[in-house]
């Protein structure tokens, strides 16, 4: 039994096959990258396994634990995460409030307190900010503390989606495109951002479609192709294929 | 029983037929803008008004008909010309296209009422109680032209949505607006021509049934509810869906005076409409793959 | 003790203002609340119309001891919390003793105001059932729902039939018209075999038609308020519809081939004086004195009256004494009505006619006893 | 005075509602045209209460759970049906609960109304005229104000407004959306209780069409053009609307064509706020 197990999903809509049979695992405090050429289920497999689409059939093993059919907040709880590749930010909301609004304590979210125990509200809102400057601090963005989410540039943004996946305090990040669309500067910064979440000890599965990119950070690579794994093994093996190249690059272009 | 069982069946079909164009030309408009057009009711509403005001002139019943349907079709452009148009330009939601609309029904209604009459009235026609009798039923004449013109627009519509080069184009723009505005289709004409064929259309049901039984203003959101409850129910974006869950929503909500007190025969037709939402939440829900004709 | 005390103190200083209020009270200032906006304004100008009349007339002729009478407007939009806010306008800013109504809703939601307030009010034209006890300062000047239904019932079931069915609107009217009509009809010895509810603002009756037609009743008492015409219509398409009867509202029903033969109760409201009636027309363009426009100029004339009564007598008038002076007067006779009151409800004369060609005939009178 | 005071409290009423339906629309952007349905709710539960002899407090308390309860049941559908299909809902749930206001006469009296709502007592004062209710409605804007104010600035308040941007992003964080959008329909719904049993307790008489259709969409006018997620909109947008008609009085009309004329200004209003004013007088735009 492995860290993540995903066996056997199939998923259809209406009559296309998103995902065949797809089958892998991944272990713990690695950086494992998805690949594989467009429409070859890599978001969809980030859907199943956080619980935005129920799987036809197959499982999702976290830990020893089933979620296949589990709630979606039950697998954050579990310890799974994940971005979206169109951010998906509260772009009217402060940076501050973008990030204490994902922080995996349910404290305050209740009606009832924050009418009647206004005072006790107040001090959680203090320390669940003290908590959200923390992790906007990891992610270099306490200068933007108070701006806008729809005021920073996008690679200031990517990185507030990286602040905010950090609040639910959950061990597997699953980061979907962190870096497609940004210049250099702002690249390198997501970079060595990705490596300095694992040196904190987070497990990421990240779906990625620039090659050189995934030299830089992937421990181990996963190649999806029509809906289903191809291929599993290490970042060099895997991106030096000639025949997965082939298939990566005949596909998408 | 049964005479009173067909009878009560007949009543149903013509109100239904009122009401399926009404649908259908919602949703028409509907699944090609994407907008939730509420004032749609102003529009039947008015251009009864239109025609009742036109035949106060001694103008015939063809002519009136005729300038309802020219007031209705310049109506819906000025709606989207100057309201749809400008909302979507500065990005508002959905729910804020839904309050200009709202704001535009009221408008509407109450210019009718104070143009015309706020009073209910009756148009003038001496053939408007005649009866016509056909084997056991008997139907007047209003309700009589509600059976052949409304089932007949319905069908210019579909054919008009098939198989003519600008009915295919707004199809077009309805199932992929980006790609449409990148192949020059311009999709903001395509709306204003949508939207003034389903109000040239509306207008129809809206003086037939004036002429049938009488008109005020402000009571056209319910039969706008009843064709709306038949859009979701009969499958956004499908025309037949629309036109003929119409027919049978109205029909069943005749007949159900046979079993319950008349007064909740409009909540029948809203436990029909929470059966649907129940049954086929996702049919209904996820429009992305279904707005398109 | 404390809070009693102040409320005393309060009593007596508020007294004190009623009594400063009414120091002047040789005027007379008569309040109308009126529907001026709204679906019901057609009627409430009608109503407005009578009540400026009947002032105008009497100021002409000289006013009260010498004062001209004067009267404030006010527009409740058929809707119970504007006729509160339109309430305190006019007893605040017009300090009025006495007050005329209109609609079941406003009169009933004002009506605990006026004995609040004691503010006499005069109801001449609601009829809603729950009218005839909503407050000790509120008079009804008119016959509500029930008592016609109650003429009503009992000829029909000595002349038409004994099984009715009813059609009634799904509002304040039709309901306790259905309600009272079900109870009299029942108590003089008929049954009830089918009753449909139609929606305020409907217009397509086919089906409910349909309903009744088939039940076969001997004559059904319809209770609907507007859309008459378009019923009138679809009977005529019903093949063997049975008779109607119905009440005041049912007049838009006469003279339609349709309803040849159908029975409808009338309040017996007489006219003025012809030449009256020519100079109202003439004053308001219209055409004839409607009902309503001569219900509240009798109820108009009534409130002078009860004013000339009190300063007869040396009296203030004030709200309470001019309440008092309705039980002590007790008949008000005129060419339009006569009242008796005994009870917060004028007793008085409700007509049964019937459609007969284009005329529409008096074929009995009944009283309703109070 | 009376007159100016029974403005004041009837705005302060409406005022009420408009917080609570702007807490549903303008916070979480659940667009229902059933507020006056619930507010109507309120104010017959008060009335049924007060006419058994609970005291103001009580009876007011239970009118604010019953109308609570009654908004998170209708607002359940909705919780799961994206936009317009929740509106056609909360259309259905609006004439419904006309049909039952109108047809449940037992406790509603129906068509017909409740007429002699007794008057509001508190430690055995009488609440009677506009002057002395004032107090009453006064107090109770200021606390359903004040929870407002509060709810918005806690962390619920925040969650509230991520649901509002963006529903799948919060679910996504692991925040319960579901009971999120419960509590909030609880809290506006208790909010919407309050304000009709106010106005039952104020008006002593209610009938049917005091909370029909039309009343739901001059709250939502209210709180269109007061602005959205503000109070002072919400405060704003009722004493303005109200106002209206007292402000039309002066207009040289013809008697038949003010109402239709006042309803064309809220019709234009809310045509005008959404095109040029989006965020009304004092908010932010929807």
């Amino acid at each position: 039994m492995s860290y993540l197990d995903v066996a056997g999903v199939n998923k259809r809509f209406g009559g296309i096959a998103a995902l065949t049979d797809c089958t892998f695992s991944i272990e713990p405090n690695g950086i494992s990258c998805i690949v594989g050429p467009n429409g070859a289920g890599k978001t969809s497999i980030f859907n199943v396994i956080t619980g935005f689409i129920t799987p036809d059939t197959g499982s999702v093993t976290f830990k020893g634990h089933d979620l296949t059919t589990t709630s979606r907040h039950h697998r954050i709880e579990s310890g799974i995460a994940r971005t979206f590749q169109n951010l998906r930010l509260f772009e009217e909301l402060s940076v501050l409030d973008n990030v204490l609004t994902c922080l995996a304590d349910e404290a305050g979210n209740n009606p009832l307190t924050a009418i009647f125990r206004p005072i006790h509200t107040e001090a959680i809102l203090r320390a669940k900010r003290e908590k959200a400057r923390e992790f906007i601090e990891i992610v270099g963005l306490s200068h933007k503390i108070d701006d806008l989410a729809q005021n920073l540039s996008y690679g200031q943004k990517k990185l507030l989606c990286i602040a905010r996946v950090l609040a639910t305090d959950a061990e597997l990040l699953l980061l979907d495109e962190p870096t497609s669309g940004l210049a250099a500067a702002a690249l390198d910064a997501m970079v060595d951002m990705i490596h300095k979440l694992k040196e904190r000890g987070k497990s990421l599965l990240i779906v990625e479609h620039n090659t050189q990119i995934v030299r830089r950070i992937a421990d181990e690579v996963l190649f999806f192709h029509r809906g289903t794994l191809l291929a599993q093994g290490k970042t060099e093996e895997i991106v030096s294929d000639k025949e997965l190249g082939r298939i990566y690059f005949g596909e998408d272009h | 029983m049964t005479m009173l069982f067909l009878h009560l069946v007949v009543d149903g079909i013509v109100t239904g037929c009122a009401i399926g164009l009404v649908a259908a030309t919602f949703a028409y408009f509907y699944s090609t803008s994407g907008t939730f057009h509420v004032a749609h009711a102003g529009v039947y509403t008015f251009c009864g008004y239109v025609a009742w005001y036109c035949t106060t002139w001694g103008i015939p019943f063809v002519p009136s008909l005729l300038i309802a349907m020219g007031v209705g079709a310049l109506l819906g452009v000025i709606i989207q010309g100057l309201l749809y148009a400008r909302l979507a330009q500065i990005k508002a939601s959905p729910l804020v296209m839904l309050i200009g609309s709202i704001g535009v029904l009221t408008v509407l209604q109450n210019l009718a009422a104070i143009f015309f009459t706020p009073n209910i009235i009756q148009f003038e026609f001496p053939w408007r109680i005649a009866n016509v009798e056909l084997g056991p039923i008997f139907l007047s004449v209003p309700q009589l032209l509600i059976l052949i013109l409304c089932p007949l627009l319905y069908v210019a519509l579909l054919l008009f949505s098939s198989y003519t080069a600008l009915g295919r184009q707004i199809r077009a723009v309805a199932s992929n607006p980006e790609l449409a505005q990148i192949t020059h289709l311009r999709p903001r004409r395509m709306f204003i021509y949508a939207i003034a064929i389903s109000s040239a259309m509306v207008a129809v049901p809206g003086v037939l049934v004036g002429i049938d039984q009488a008109m005020q203003p402000y009571t056209s959101l319910i039969i706008l509810l009843t064709a709306v409850v038949a859009v979701i129910a009969g499958g956004i974006g499908s025309l037949t869906g629309a036109f003929f869950m119409s027919i049978a929503l109205s029909t069943i909500q005749s007949v159900s005076v046979l079993l319950v007190s008349g007064r909740w025969s409009l909540a029948v037709v809203f436990v029909i409409f929470i059966v649907f939402i129940l049954v086929r939440p996702e049919g209904l829900v996820k429009r992305k793959f279904s707005r398109e004709l | 003790m404390c809070k009693s005390e102040i409320k005393n103190i309060l009593a007596i200083s508020l007294i004190g203002l009623a009594i400063c209020g009414a120091a002047h009270a040789e005027e007379l200032t008569i309040g109308a609340l009126l529907p001026l906006t709204g679906p019901a304004a057609p009627i409430g100008i009608e109503q407005q119309n009578g009540v400026q009349f009947a002032i105008d007339q009497y100021n002409e002729s000289g006013g009260l001891n010498g004062t001209p009478v004067k009267v404030a407007f006010d527009d409740s939009q058929g809707k119970p919390d504007q006729g509160v806010l339109a309430f305190n306008r006019m007893t605040d800013l017009e300090n009025v003793p006495a007050m005329l109504t209109a609609f079941s809703s406003i009169s009933l939601a004002i009506a605990p105001l006026g004995e609040r307030r004691e503010v006499l009010i005069i109801n001449p034209a609601a009829q809603s059932d729950s009218l005839a006890n909503a407050s000790k300062y509120l008079i009804n000047t008119i016959p509500l729902v029930g008592d016609e239904a109650h003429v009503l019932a009992d000829y029909a079931s000595e002349n038409i039939g004994k099984s009715a069915a009813i059609i009634y609107e799904n509002g304040s009217a039709g309901v306790s018209g259905r309600d009272s009509f079900k109870q009299f009809f029942e108590a003089a010895g008929g049954a009830v075999i089918a009753d449909e509810p139609v929606e305020f603002g409907q217009t397509n009756y086919r089906a409910t038609l349909l309903k009744i037609a088939a039940a076969k009743p001997d004559f059904v008492y319809i209770a609907i308020t507007q859309s008459q015409v378009a019923m009138a219509d679809q009977v005529g398409q019903i093949p063997g519809f049975p008779l109607g009867i119905g009440n005041t509202f049912s007049s838009p029903f006469f003279g339609h081939p349709s309803t040849e033969g159908w029975y409808q109760t009338g309040i017996q409201s007489g006219f003025p004086k012809d030449d009256l009636v020519a100079k109202f027309n003439e004053r308001f363009g219209t055409e004839e004195m409607g009902f309503f426009a001569r219900e509240y100029y009798n109820a108009t004339n009534m409130i002078i009256r009860i004013a000339q009564h009190l300063l007869d007598n040396g009296s203030e008038l004030t709200g309470k004494a001019m309440r008092d002076a309705v039980f002590e007067i007790g008949t008000f006779n005129s060419d339009i009505a006569n009242l008796s009151i005994t009870t917060n409800t004028a007793s008085r004369p409700v007509e049964i006619l019937q459609y007969q060609g284009d005329e529409r005939v008096v074929i009995a009178t009944g009283n309703v006893a109070n | 005075m009376n007159f100016l005071f029974s403005f004041i409290v009837l705005a302060e009423i409406f005022a009420i509602v408009a917080i609570s339906t702007n807490l549903l629309m303008g916070v979480v952007g659940i667009f229902s045209v059933a507020q006056a349905a619930i507010m109507g709710c309120g104010a017959y539960a008060y009335a049924v209460l007060a006419a058994a002899g609970v005291p103001f407090v009580p009876a007011m308390g239970g009118a604010m759970m019953i109308a609570a309860s009654v908004n998170m049941l209708t607002a359940l559908p909705s919780l799961r049906l994206a936009g317009d299909y929740f509106v056609i809902t909360s259309f259905g749930t609006q004439l419904v609960a006309t049909a039952v206001f109108i047809n449940w006469v037992v406790f509603t009296g129906g068509a017909a109304g409740l007429p002699g709502i007794p008057v509001a007592e508190i430690f055995g004062i009488s609440f009677v005229t506009a002057g002395e209710f004032l107090w009453i409605s006064s107090v109770a804007l200021g606390l359903v104000a004040l929870s407002f104010w509060s709810l918005l600035r806690s962390p619920y308040g925040k969650l509230l407004h991520a649901i509002r941007l963006d529903e799948i992003a919060v679910a996504a964080s692991g925040r319960k959306v579901l009971r999120a959008k419960i509590g909030v329909s609880l809290v506006s719904g208790a909010y919407a209780g309050c304000g009709g049993a106010l106005y039952a307790a104020y008006i002593s008489f209610i009938d049917p069409v005091s909370f029909d259709i039309h009343v739901s969409v001059l709250v939502i006018t209210m709180v269109v053009i007061g602005g959205a997620r503000t109070l002072a909109g919400s405060i704003l947008g009722p004493f303005l609307l109200l106002a209206i008609p007292q402000v039309l009085t002066l207009l040289e009309l013809s008697s038949t064509q003010v109402g239709p004329v006042r309803q064309l200004i809220y019709g234009l209003i809310l045509i005008v706020c959404v095109v040029w004013r989006p965020q009304g007088l004092a908010g932010r735009s929807l």
